[in-house]
């Protein structure tokens, strides 16, 4: 057998196994059927090269997991299969929203940016839904929860990555990617920035810049003299 | 940096409100105070970034007025911010602010600038969030799933949620189990008693009666329930002969004494 | 457009609502998606083109339908394997969710939280599916074994870290404590991650063959003519 039948083989086999699910399947699932000195790169080709722009079904990558979906190109052909789904209220979809541009995000800092504490059930719907889950606490007092999006998330999405969110550079180059609260630390306590420098996990869509930068960055004008800016 | 008072755009805004009213009877189509500024703030269809906070405040003074004037009830997140605006704005329209003052009221008018930016982006985010080709409706999974090859994933499946839901099934349990626990540990007329017998003795002086309280009480509840049974049990002390009571005025401390002290 | 293009274009939609469909596709509905005038047989064709020998999976005529199956050969292949997925029991679920709580936790403590005894079989899943494992054993009388989680629950449930789990207040405030809410004021009950820290560092007091004894515990029978068995 030539190297090229071997490789044939082997991606036979992963394209079985993925086609096979409705769910994303997980690299190191796949890994248990080929062996181990055998590269998941060149497989992975051979099978995009099957699934090219020309067929109705592509693979796409998922997380650390692989999945078969159709194109959206052949949507609109295939519309009367269209899944019946409880629409998302807009409370829901707008938490679900500053999740995914803020994460990890604590349950406080989502009220603060929609300036009303969260109604129960809010978080349990995007939680049943599996479109969030826990990442990590941070290194502030009480050790607050942060909340992330999910593989299943981006599954659902039909995003590749987190990084792939819609105009997600332009929100954090218009600095409108920052936590903290404006008004109510203003209206009693000056804000502590440094809280938020200090996430267990670091891995925030941004980097981490104090509050009057990002207001700058927004376009809102900012007292820069010494003293003005450190509110 | 606000301008007070551009005429013709007040106007405006008083004609618009009866409009407004009539769309919003009620606050419960608003995320909260500052997704009803962002609607009132689309209005003047500006960049957002350069909205003018004085207008905009008394467009919010207002139209909480009115849902007021209609009895209608409003939460004290809007009140809240109605008080705020209320504030900022007689800052805004100070003469001649004093200096140092001057910044501070700028960055809370920024401030404000900016939750309302940052909200309508996020907004808009959700919009677009929501109209991506979404699994089940442009895109779609296998339909004929085919049970081919679980190796090392879990024959038996269990998710996240599943496992959070079920123990706060066991917790919510265990919460109703101990609220008993709990009520037991309120004082008894009979334990305060009990407890006084033993320490009258040691006072040789008028105390206060709350002194005689025990030192470990964390919960206000136990506090209440602490200072009452003490009260009932020293009147019951009292008719007994065994302590004596006095207090200088209605609603001043109870001060307590052994009946054998001098 | 060539010929060939528009065909393919037929190919494509055809693809995607096979694939998308629980249960074979008449020829009769896949027409209603292509012309009138556009024969049916060479669109089966450039599809199982696509999906040749060398692929994974085939287009196959199933009754008067089509639909996508795993070809035999790779089935065949991955089937030793096959293994069918149930959602775990009730009781397990319980008993996994109390030991990822109170870790590390005895067999008696569980028993006491969920005021019934264990049964032999669910220690026994537990264990076999690696998502729990003994954790040493208490410095109190009869010196009991204690559990605690395995990172396999932490890859299963999409944990970084056990502390991720949400605390009592943040389940509360997820929506997910049902019963007794009204009572968080009155009871401030201790948050759980406290819990993990507060046990003695459990690893370390393992003795020889913590496994042997555990998997005896849980009601496995252990070959003990070797010492194999260590964890």
């Amino acid at each position: 057998m030539t190297e090229k039948t071997v490789l044939m083989g082997y991606a036979a086999t992963v394209e079985a196994i993925i086609f096979a699910s409705d769910k994303p399947v997980r690299e190191r699932e796949l890994r248990h059927h080929i062996p181990d000195e055998q590269d998941m790169v060149p497989i992975i080709e051979v099978i995009q090269q099957r699934f090219d722009a020309s067929c109705g079904i592509e693979l796409r990558q998922v997380g650390d997991g692989w999945a078969f979906r159709t194109r959206v190109e052949v949507a609109e052909q295939l519309n009367q299969h269209k899944q019946v789904e409880r629409p998302l209220s807009r409370a829901a979809l707008e938490v679900l929203a500053i999740i995914a541009y803020h994460q990890p995000i604590t349950r406080a800092e989502i009220e603060e940016i929609r300036g009303i504490s969260l109604s129960k059930g809010t978080m349990d719907i995007l939680l049943e839904l599996t479109w969030i889950k826990p990442r990590g606490r941070r290194r502030t007092p009480g050790r607050p929860l942060t909340w992330g999006t999910s593989p299943a998330f981006l599954d659902h999405f039909g995003l590749d990555d987190i990084t792939d969110l819609p105009g997600l550079d332009e929100l954090k180059s218009a600095g409108l990617l920052r936590k903290g609260q404006m008004l109510g630390a203003l209206m009693d306590t000056p804000p502590t920035n440094q809280d938020y420098d200090a996430d267990e996990q670091g891995d925030d869509l941004l980097d981490e810049k104090p509050m009057e930068e990002a207001m700058f960055e927004a376009g809102l004008s900012v007292n820069s003299d010494e003293e003005g800016a450190d509110a | 940096m606000t301008q007070p008072g551009d005429k013709s755009f007040e106007a405006d805004i008083r004609h618009k409100n009866g409009r407004q009213l009539a769309l919003f009877v009620n606050l419960e189509g608003f995320e909260g105070p500052i997704d009803l500024l962002l609607s009132l703030a689309r209005d003047q269809k500006v960049d957002l970034t350069h909205i003018a906070i004085l207008p905009l405040a008394e467009q919010y003074l207002n139209f909480i007025s009115s849902a007021r004037q209609l009895n209608l009830e409003i939460a004290a997140d809007y009140l809240l911010m109605a008080a705020w605006l209320a504030y900022l704005k007689s800052r805004l329209l100070l003469p001649e602010p004093e200096p140092e003052g001057d910044e501070e009221i700028i960055d809370m008018a920024d401030a404000l600038r900016y939750q309302l930016v940052r909200l309508e982006a996020m907004q808009q985010a959700a919009k677009r969030l929501i109209s991506l080709p979404r699994l089940g409706q442009r895109r779609f999974a296998r339909g004929a799933v085919e049970q081919l090859c679980i190796t090392d994933e879990a024959v038996w499946h269990a998710g996240l949620y599943d496992l959070l839901a079920c123990y706060g099934d066991i917790r919510s349990e265990l919460e109703n189990e101990t609220l008993t626990i709990s009520a037991t540990k309120l004082f008894s007329v009979e334990e305060a008693a009990e407890r006084l017998r033993h320490l009258i003795g040691s006072m040789p002086d008028w105390t206060v009666l709350e002194n005689f309280l025990p030192a470990n009480l964390r919960e206000p509840i136990d506090r209440r329930s602490a200072t009452a049974s003490h009260f009932v049990a020293s009147l019951e002390l009292a008719r007994d002969g065994l302590l004596k009571l006095r207090q200088d005025a209605h609603y001043t401390p109870l001060y307590i004494k052994s009946k054998d002290a001098p």
